[in-house]
């Protein structure tokens, strides 16, 4: 078995609610120095035999980021 | 870079600029450099290719809505009609519903969710700005074939859209449509009805009066979201190109809107404010020349205040930004720290942007340079206006040939009512109406599977409104004059049967592309049906909205009239559900 | 009797909870998030809505909201308090009651009328509903799986702490079809289903959500709670 | 200005529908030989000054995951 992970974020451009309103709330746990906060989805995918990079981009690229909005980034977990 | 300013302007008349690629003929670019006696800036060619855009100026449809005006039957209900955000009509002496229906549709082919979340966010804030509370959503949905492998991706899309955006700001969805039919493969329709309730006397308005009064710009920052989204998605033919538009998609953030929903009636409820108008496509630019000519003033605003959500943004891109949630207010600067302070405690920005003068000249300054000098009207008002050519789509007496008559008669019933139930258009519509919410607000009467949405607006005396949208473009594009008429029967009929009065439309019209002379005689018709069918049912088209160039390459949609028909009924306790209520009754049919 | 209903940014069903109290005959008190005071309430209802957007988890953020703290003091010292929907949801993240509302396991927001059993008649919440009666009101909610620990679920069979089970078909993939819990004590339940639409013939599936308000003010003037 | 990141992951004896959904239609894309897919929160946190680990993990701790049925992991990316 081995693992690969797809992070999947928002386009930089591109409003991120959740994000905003985690950062907002900040404040209230006495945290004032945070910029900003970005807020994507992290996939973990298990291959049966050997981690296909490739096949993980594939997917990404078709199934589990919408390249309109959201960039993503493949890379086998150690 | 440097920026271009009004002096710079002056001072190189000769410099090339992009009017074609932002969508402007050439003799409506000498039109603007004559206008203003002398080239545009960067930032004023932005805002006249907006504006001057078929979404925003009515450029080719304008001629033929006229009729909608000229043949309506005078009504002493309506307080505001065509040209405002939204009609508003009076219900009694006291309250009045304000409605509309508008399209999102090349968005929501983009990215189905977004696009058809702001949709709804869009008509929302429009309601919003007539002063009404927002209490209930509808949306007619079309959609290519329903085995189509894309249509697994847009219709998730579009109702998850609808349906996020809409139950997170608390609002019933009480009825629509969802119909399937290969035309719309690759340009669904995604239209969204709104409607608000207010007090009389609350009727807000949008123009920028009083010399001196402030230009408070309030909700989310403003990012580069849909910049060109209007004139570019909107206002052109969608092909292969459309990949490259793709960034140009707004996210919505319905959050930020309930909080601007709330904070809005709260500086309406305090009189806190002289005119409104929200942001929807052509965005600031839109609201500020809008508000300046409809009060004949002019306006001084720094952008530089406008709260960006990318500090690298230019004086072109704040005007052009479509950002979600936004509203614009006019403010006597006596109420301005009032006006602050309610938005503080919704937590939403609010942020002084300029003020009303009366130079009749909008003049926008960027950290101290003049980018923008120029008369509102020509923007908001004046824009070129075509009469297209028509014609009869070629073949249009092959259809119309083709009669029912001709068709085999079936021979084995059982099998045809099997064909007829399976069919996507005919089947059980829960899969989409569980997602919405419709009954938050506890004032929902009747929504899905009725044929009308029913919303008590007076919990004390009962009193309600009715609401239904149909369309039927089959019918249409075999005649477009009778397919109108009926689109507007359907929908006064479901209105009717529940036991409400039908007292207004709204109509949203979706077509293809208005430089074919085909398509634009589909749209001829259909309005001129329109509107003969109001006159004979004697109710007025309190709004509505154009939406064209919905074709895949050469090949236009189903010309699609959606009419909404508004009734009041005096007491939802009376309403008549479309079900059987007793063991006994008789059933009677009306009609031939 | 005066019952309390929070108003969060993002609150939705307040003005439904607050009706609900009324038609119940008690009086309803808008409370709001960042104010720390509940002025004098007898109870508090937790309305449905989407709390600061639902962002991040459901409930996550309302929970720090001043008004919880004042709350969650209120609550152990036998305050009633009823968590409707992002209520619940709120509830849990505040530790008020335990397990955790995720995502619906067919990933959809939905909407529909719910036949749901009372397995608990010992709250402050439901003293006038039989224990095993079924009753037909409605959910709405994207997160309304009830998910915890096999322990914690015990126990909370064990304790009596579940208050009503969905039956006749579980709309979200609840946990031993979950819809209502409480605290041991009895006085914070937690709901899925949505009680404050069913308490007007025109206007919900049935009458049946009524009996939440009702309970409430008879537990409060001392009257009829069972144990 | 540094930046935090935080994975929130369903803990593994959660059900976790959205994995699921996703490794389900894993085969319509020819994919089959993976075993698992599960779907969780990438937080990104910029801080303006100096990256804190220890402010990062309260806040993950506190309003990021939700300990009940989530674990995280903080980490500095470089
Ligand atoms: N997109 C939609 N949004 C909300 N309600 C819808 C939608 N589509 C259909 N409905 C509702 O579902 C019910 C059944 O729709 P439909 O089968 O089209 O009925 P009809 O043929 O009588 O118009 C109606 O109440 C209608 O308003």
């Amino acid at each position: 078995m081995a693992r690969v992970v797809v992070d999947v974020m928002l386009k930089p451009e591109i409003l991120d609610p959740q994000g905003q309103a985690v950062a907002n709330a900040l404040p209230r746990l006495g945290v004032s120095d945070v910029a900003s906060v970005r807020i994507g989805r992290r996939v973990e995918i298990e291959f049966e035999g050997e981690a296909d990079l490739e096949r993980a981009r594939e997917i990404a690229d078709k199934l589990l980021a919408n390249p309109v909005i959201e960039n993503f980034q493949v890379k086998v977990e150690s | 870079m440097s920026i271009d300013t009004v002096e710079r302007a002056e001072s190189t008349p000769d410099e090339l600029q992009p009017f074609a690629e932002l969508g402007l003929k050439e003799d409506e670019y000498e039109r603007i450099c004559q206008i203003l006696g002398r080239r545009p800036t960067q930032s004023e060619l932005a805002m006249y290719s907006i504006m001057w855009s078929e979404h925003c100026s009515y450029k080719s449809s304008k001629i033929h809505l006229k009729q909608f005006g000229e043949k309506a039957p005078p009504s002493d209900r309506m307080l505001a009609g065509i040209g405002e955000n939204a009609g508003v009509i009076a219900v009694n002496d006291k309250l009045a519903v304000t409605f509309k229906v508008e399209s999102h549709n090349h968005p929501s082919f983009v990215e189905p969710h977004q696009g058809a979340a702001t949709g709804v966010g869009g008509i929302v804030r429009d309601i919003l700005a007539m002063g009404a509370r927002p209490v209930a959503v509808m949306d007619p949905l079309r959609f290519g074939a329903a085995d189509h492998p894309d249509t697994a991706r847009v219709l998730p899309g579009v109702v998850g859209g609808i349906g996020g955006y809409g139950n997170c700001l608390g609002l019933p969805n009480i009825g629509g449509e969802v119909v399937f039919d290969p035309s719309y493969q690759g340009n669904p329709l995604v239209n969204a009805l709104c409607v608000g309730v207010l007090p009389v006397d609350r009727l807000q308005n949008k123009a920028a009066t009083g010399p001196g009064n402030i230009v408070v710009l309030m909700g989310a920052k403003t990012g580069r979201d849909g910049i060109g989204g209007v004139s570019v998605l909107a206002s052109a033919t969608f092909d292969e190109g459309s990949e490259q538009r793709r960034p140009s998609v707004q996210v919505g953030d319905p959050f930020i809107e309930k909080l601007l929903i709330e904070s809005c009636l709260e500086l309406y409820e305090n009189k806190l404010i002289v005119g409104v108008q929200d942001l929807g496509g052509a965005g600031l630019t839109c609201a500020l020349t809008e508000t300046a000519a409809a009060a004949g003033t002019g306006m001084d605003v720094q952008l530089e205040k406008v709260h960006l959500r990318e500090a690298s943004m230019e004086p072109h891109e704040v005007l052009a930004s479509e950002s979600q949630e936004r509203m614009l207010f006019i403010v006597e600067p006596s109420n301005l720290d009032a006006v602050l302070n309610v938005a503080s405690i919704w937590g939403v920005i609010a942020t002084p942007i300029g003020v009303v003068t009366n130079t009749g000249r909008v003049r926008i300054t960027w950290h101290g340079e003049t980018v923008v000098d120029v008369p509102p009207g020509s923007l908001a008002d004046d824009g070129p206006i075509y009469a297209r050519p028509l014609r009869e789509p070629a073949d249009l007496i092959l259809l119309q040939a083709d009669r029912a008559e001709t068709l085999p008669r079936p021979t084995d019933l059982r099998e045809t009512l099997l064909t007829l139930v399976a069919s996507p258009n005919l089947c059980d519509k829960t899969w989409v109406t569980e997602q919405y919410d419709r009954y938050v607000l506890g004032n929902t009467i009747l929504a899905q599977p009725e044929d009308s949405g029913i919303i008590r607006i007076d919990e004390e005396t009962g009193l309600g409104i009715a609401l239904s949208v149909d369309g039927n473009s089959r019918y249409t594009r075999l005649d477009p004059y009778d397919g109108a008429r009926l689109a507007l029967a359907e929908a006064f009929r479901n209105v009717a049967v529940t036991g409400a009065e039908p007292v207004a439309v709204t109509d949203c019209l979706n077509f293809g592309s208005p430089e074919d002379p085909a398509v634009m005689w589909q749209f001829a018709e259909a309005v001129r049906g329109l509107a003969d069918g109001c006159q004979e049912l004697g109710i007025p088209v309190t709004g509505g909205n154009v939406s064209f160039y919905n074709q895949t390459g050469a090949t236009a949609i189903h010309p699609t009239p959606i009419v909404g028909v508004l009734g009041i009924i005096d007491d939802v306790a009376k309403r008549i559900p479309m079900g059987f209520s007793h063991d006994g009754d008789l059933l009677f049919l009306l009609g031939e | 009797m005066k019952v309390g209903v929070v108003t969060f940014p993002g609150s939705l069903d307040d003005r439904d909870a607050a009706r609900a109290v009324r038609i119940a005959g008690g009086e309803a008190v808008r409370l709001w998030h960042a104010d720390s005071d509940l002025h004098g309430v007898d109870a508090v209802v937790l309305p449905g809505g989407f709390s600061y957007g639902d962002y991040l988890r459901c409930g996550a953020i309302a929970r720090f909201a001043p008004v919880m703290e004042s709350i969650k003091k209120a609550a152990s010292n036998g305050l009633p308090v009823l968590g409707i929907c992002n209520g619940f949801q709120i509830l849990c993240e505040a530790h008020l009651l335990p397990g955790a509302l995720t995502r619906n396991q067919h990933l959809r927001f939905r909407n529909r009328e719910q036949w749901v059993r009372v397995e608990s008649s010992a709250t402050a919440w439901t003293g006038d509903y039989q224990d095993g009666q079924e009753i037909y009101i409605l959910i709405k909610n994207g997160e309304g799986c009830f998910v915890a620990d096999e322990e914690t679920l015990d126990m909370l069979e064990d304790n009596g702490q579940i208050v009503a089970r969905y039956v006749h078909g579980n709309p979200n993939g609840s946990m031993r079809d979950i819809a209502a819990i409480r605290n041991e004590a009895g006085n914070v339940v937690g709901i899925m289903p949505h009680p404050e639409h069913a308490v007007e013939a025109l206007t919900g599936p049935s009458l049946d959500g009524l009996g939440f308000f009702t309970s409430v003010l008879k537990h409060l003037s001392g009257g009829s709670e069972k144990e």
